[in-house]
């Protein structure tokens, strides 16, 4: 279904995915990390924060990345060296295989695959194992403790966010992202199509719930206990430095990134806008136009998703990990199967 | 009025002093470009007025820490009036402070009979090697054009003899 | 807006007690006689001020019990002083010359004493705002004392320490591991014979005079307050 | 230790009782986890030795002298008015306070009182440290539980009131201000109404943290019930400051006793708590800092005029004799147990810091709890390393 107004071969549209994949991966992590994590924590903290390295500290990610880059890739005498060296890189992976599924316009997607909701939850569960050799394989008594409370953590907090989006899957009717951002872009409320019709609004309690499972998944506080760096100094981390802890560093921010794009899709109506806006009636009459501004709402939708992320971020404290556990299994999981029931009556009923 | 959850106050906080930093700008001042004034109190850098000195150790001696080091030698002096004898001074050779074990304690400058240490809020003379950190009289006497007035004191003081 | 220190988990009696009299401390004397009989050696007590009881080594675990029955329960702290004077003065003394003499007679403080070690702690009542200054001697052959981790558990680090700094042995502590210094360090830090290196290091700044003219020399040693002259003429 | 059998540790040995059994099967071994001597978390170079079982405490024990300066022994060669800037360094965030209680002990041995003006400005001076110390407890402590934020908005206003102790001592961490007989100087002038403003900054500090993180439910619940120390253990143990006001032992030296300084004549409220938890801690402290503000305004209202320094000689012989002094310091009880023999210097002088008996209680304490709430008891016990050590 590729109706793009020009033809390019097909090594051509492979090298062009693989450069959308990066830019797709690397333009958040950047952006947040600059936008959110340099600037909005150090005007909260009532502090600039970097000034120098460009206007208003736009460069210093280029800054620090250079010197994580200069730094000597350090192993631990006692680590398990293979395997050590091999974590980053699989919590890195991780992120590049989840962004594959995301859409970003009517064309713009990297793969459009069927059951694309299955497919993200899964590959996004991938990261575990690299955390979890991580804190394994680095031969330190909190880097061990960070790992098995992170597999602890992730493991937990993956089943409400599998449950949140169940009540979205039932909703649209089809596991297929872009499918989904159709279903939300064609919808209307009760007659009413002038916003078409975000599943934000009927499953508030998914999103709620998606969004807190999310925080969860990225380790962000106040479910940063694999980190905890006045408890485990850095967590399944502590050992890492230079370009190794860089692609930890990607990684987290870059899974941010892509998480509030997924949930964007899920929850915020995606790429689209509502079609009635335009009088389309399907996938197939959105202009080409779209493959250029899709993009741009997504990553405006994605900043919007973000930034409640990381203010929560930057205003709780931690939970301790026990009480993580609790707040997963005693209070996500029967309230998102709470919701899936609810949402499959409606479905019937209506 | 019901009870605001502190989580959501909690982000308010936050919100709060994001804008009313963008708004009125921070806290914090960008250090080399824009520096703080230390107040006039501030015990920065001893300073040394060669000319008052009369080497006569109180300040070494009552030194807790042992860090300052004087040399000197008596001489002989033109008379204070004219025919009279010619007088006998002491003149100094070394005056050195240690920094590096100096605590900024400020007694050497509160023994001084002869008003010859002054506190200077200068605070800019860290250096790369330890041993640059023990100033010689020269050093010590070049402070003397950062030295600010004592200040004014505050309603209820009573005045210095 | 309602505020947590309006919800009122607190509460007190903020009203200030009256303060205690000489009576209090007196009576706290006389417990102490009926109690220890012989095992009170002397006292010393400032009106409206403070108390001081030095009692027997063979009570002195029992001074505790009784103390902590009457109130005493606030352990404050535990100690030693070392009557010795130090036979290295502040450490301001010119290497080049003969090493000054100094009196090496023991003089114990309040409450008197016989030997040079004395032991030091204080309890509190912190219910009648009153505290108790203990003292007890050790003899130098024999530097052990009950322990009081039995009724203060917080006199374990105190004992410790105190076991650490003066060399003082007690009785039925259970680990008296050393807690600042290494577990192979020699000698007792805070005792007076034991010289304080940073000042044996290097000689004193102050030791240095002024160098007298070379011409007068012989005709006078100035004294370093005739230096004023100078001063005189530029104030 | 007697002590211990407390419920806090009955609930630790049925904890075990009930993991025993899964324990033959699966042939687990305790881990000892080494936090500190360089650690986020030990605010210096404390070392706490932990032996775990999974992420519980079956053990732990505080491991100090990373950091011993051996006081007790400095001050014995130098003279009483070079000790003054040494104990500034005890504890170094509440510098002032350090000082006062030795030269009332010293002042206690030459019985001379210094003027009412004096008095008056070092209980200013003494409150001003207690906000600077306390409020960076309140930022820190939301740094041991995760949260960045307060300890930016606490460093941001402990600043304002380093800056008055600056202004009025000329030292910002080590004043050095206090002289046997009074105080070095008067305060330079404008200082008393950029105090007020201050003041009023730092109470809506007291607020924005409550807002932050006292009343966020997760703080709530890291905090509420954890590292319970009951009053009796407390008092054994010789707890002091807020941690033993928290735990409902109603005792201030500021109000329980008589010193020749000006908390007699303001209107303060001692807070307690009852329930001795890490919250109770806590929420003291944060009660005490609006207090501290409130004190200061008050003094600063009646301050009265007149010299600050008493008739002293210029070199200063102490009497012999012996003198115990101790006051309410932002950690605690900070006392001084001063030996003169007529000499320039004290011949001894006993240190009773308030974090070396507030950490003995470490052992006690932790005893079945969890990794996390190691830091949470340890930020909430509050200690300076350099008051541990001396």
């Amino acid at each position: 279904m590729l109706g793009l107004a020009i033809e390019i071969p097909y090594w051509g549209q492979s090298l062009l995915r693989v450069l959308g994949g990066i830019v797709a991966v690397l333009l958040p992590a950047g952006t947040i990390v600059y936008l959110f994590l340099f600037k909005m924590m150090s005007f909260m903290q009532s502090r600039l924060g970097p000034m120098e390295a460009g206007p208003y500290g736009s460069m210093q990610l280029f800054a620090e990345v250079g010197k994580w880059l200069q730094k000597e890739d350090i192993a631990p005498e006692a680590a398990d060296v293979r395997i050590f060296k091999m974590a980053p890189i699989i919590v890195l992976v991780s992120t590049f295989l989840l962004v594959a599924v995301v859409p970003f316009g009517p064309d713009a997607y990297f793969t459009n695959f069927e059951v694309g909701v299955f497919y993200a939850l899964a590959v996004g569960s991938v990261s575990v194992i690299g955390i979890l050799i991580a804190g394994w394989a680095s031969a330190n008594k909190y880097s061990l403790l960070g790992g098995l409370r992170a597999a602890g953590q992730l493991i937990a907090y993956e089943l409400p966010m599998v449950l949140a989006v169940v009540g979205v899957v039932i909703q649209a009717g089809t596991m297929n992202l872009q499918g989904i951002v159709v279903a939300q872009n064609t919808g209307e409320i009760f007659g009413f199509a002038g916003i078409g019709f975000p599943f934000v609004i009927t499953q508030f309690v998914g999103f709620i719930i998606f969004m807190i499972a999310v925080q969860a998944e990225l380790t962000q506080a106040p479910f940063d206990m694999p980190i905890a760096e006045s408890e485990l100094v850095s967590g399944y981390m502590t050992e890492y430095s230079g370009f190794r802890f860089l692609m930890f560093f990607i990684g987290e921010f870059a899974t941010a990134g892509v998480f509030a794009f997924i949930a964007s899709v899920l929850f915020l109506g995606g790429w689209g806008i509502p079609f009635a806006w335009f009088g389309w009636e399907g996938l197939a009459d959105v202009p080409n136009w779209m493959n250029v501004a899709g993009p741009l709402i997504m990553f405006a939708k994605m900043l919007l998703l973000t930034f409640i992320i990381m203010w929560v971020r930057f205003s709780y404290p931690r939970f301790r990990e026990d009480q993580l556990q609790t707040f997963a299994w005693k209070i996500l999981i029967p309230v998102s199967l709470l919701n899936i029931a609810v949402t499959a009556i409606i479905k019937v009923a209506v | 009025m019901p009870k605001v959850p502190g989580l959501i106050k909690g982000l308010g906080v936050t919100f709060g002093t994001l804008v009313r930093t963008a708004k009125e700008g921070a806290n914090t001042v960008q250090y080399p470009h824009e520096k703080e004034a230390p107040p006039i109190r501030a015990r920065g850098v001893i300073a040394l007025r060669e000319d008052n000195c009369t080497a006569c150790m109180l300040c070494a001696r009552s030194c807790p820490d042992w860090c300052i080091y004087i040399e000197g030698h008596k001489q002989l002096a033109p008379p204070r009036r004219a025919g009279g004898k010619p007088r006998q001074v002491n003149h100094l050779d070394r005056f050195d402070i240690d920094y590096a074990l100096c605590m900024y304690c400020g007694i050497c400058v509160e023994v001084c009979p002869f008003d010859a240490l002054f506190w200077s809020p200068e605070y800019e003379y860290s250096e790369p090697r330890i041993a640059d950190l023990l100033h010689d009289k020269d050093k010590l006497g070049e402070w003397m054009e950062t030295v600010p007035e004592a200040p004014e004191l505050e309603a209820g003081a009573e005045k210095k003899k | 807006m309602v505020r947590l220190s309006d919800t009122g988990t607190s509460e007190t009696d903020a009203a200030p007690k009256a303060l205690p009299g000489d009576g209090l401390r007196e009576g706290i004397v006389d417990l102490l006689r009926n109690a220890l009989g012989e095992g009170l050696v002397d006292t010393h007590l400032v009106p409206n001020d403070d108390l001081w009881v030095r009692v027997d080594r063979s009570v002195w675990r029992h001074t505790g019990e009784v103390l902590a029955a009457d109130g005493f329960d606030y352990f404050c702290f535990l100690s030693a002083i070392d009557w010795l004077p130090s036979p290295w003065g502040r450490g301001e003394d010119d290497p080049d010359d003969p090493p000054p003499e100094r009196s090496t007679e023991i003089v114990q403080g309040v409450a008197g004493g016989e030997t040079r070690f004395q032991l030091l702690a204080r309890l509190n009542d912190v219910r009648r705002h009153v505290g108790v200054t203990l003292k007890c001697d050790l003899p130098d052959d024999d530097l052990v004392v009950d322990s009081w981790v039995p009724l203060f558990a917080g006199a374990n680090w105190h004992e410790r320490e105190t076991h650490e700094m003066f060399g003082i042995g007690f009785a039925g502590h259970p680990d008296l591991r050393n807690m600042y210094l290494p577990g192979d360090f020699e000698g007792y830090p805070l005792r007076k014979d034991f010289p304080l290196l940073a000042r044996m290091v290097k000689p004193w700044p102050g030791i240095v005079d002024v160098e007298p003219m070379p011409a007068l020399e012989e005709e006078e040693e100035t004294d370093t307050a005739e230096g004023d002259t100078k001063g005189d003429e530029s104030s | 230790m007697t002590v211990l059998s407390d419920r806090q540790q009955l609930s630790y040995i049925a904890a075990q009782a009930a993991d025993a059994r899964l324990n033959v099967e699966l042939e687990t071994e305790g881990m000892t986890l080494n936090i500190g001597p360089q650690h986020p978390a030990t605010h210096g170079t404390l070392r706490i030795i932990a032996h775990l079982d999974g992420e519980q405490v079956v053990w732990a024990e505080p491991s100090c002298g990373y950091m011993h300066r051996g006081y007790e022994k400095l001050t014995e060669v130098r003279t009483f008015p070079q000790v003054t800037t040494l104990i500034n360094r005890i504890d170094w965030l509440g510098s002032f306070a350090n000082e006062v209680p030795f030269i009332l002990a010293a002042e206690k041995l030459m019985e001379i009182e210094a003027p009412p003006r004096a008095q008056y400005i070092r209980t200013i001076l003494f409150e001003l440290s207690r906000i600077a110390n306390v409020s960076l407890f309140l930022g820190d402590l939301g740094v041991q539980m995760g949260a960045i934020t307060p300890v930016f908005l606490a460093f941001r206003d402990r600043e304002y009131v380093l800056n008055l102790i600056e202004g009025a001592t000329g030292g910002r961490f080590h004043p050095n201000f206090d002289r046997i007989g009074g105080l070095k100087d008067d305060l330079p002038k404008g200082w008393i109404d950029e105090t007020r403003q201050v003041m009023r900054k730092l109470r809506g500090f007291c607020d924005e943290i409550e807002d932050l993180l006292f009343g966020n439910e997760i703080f709530q619940s890291r905090m509420r019930g954890i590292g319970v120390i009951p009053a009796d253990v407390a008092k054994s143990f010789g707890l002091s400051g807020a941690n033993a006001r928290a735990s409902g032992i109603d005792w201030d030296l500021r109000r329980d006793q008589v010193l020749p300084m000006a908390w007699d004549k303001v209107d303060f409220k001692v807070w307690t708590h009852p329930d001795g938890d890490c919250f109770a801690r806590c929420w003291i402290r944060l009660q005490e800092t609006r207090e501290a503000t409130k004190i200061v305004d008050q003094l600063l209202d009646d301050l009265p005029p007149g010299p600050v320094m008493a008739k002293v000689p210029r070199i200063i012989k102490v009497p012999a004799g012996e003198a115990w002094v101790a006051t309410e310091n932002p950690l605690g009880e900070m006392g001084y147990y001063v030996v003169s023999k007529g000499d320039l210097g004290p011949f001894r002088v006993k240190i009773r810091s308030a974090s070396f008996n507030n950490i003995s209680v470490v052992p006690w304490v932790l005893k079945g709890v969890y990794v996390p709430d190691i830091i949470t008891i340890l930020a909430s016990l509050y200690f300076i390393l350099g008051d541990i050590d001396r």
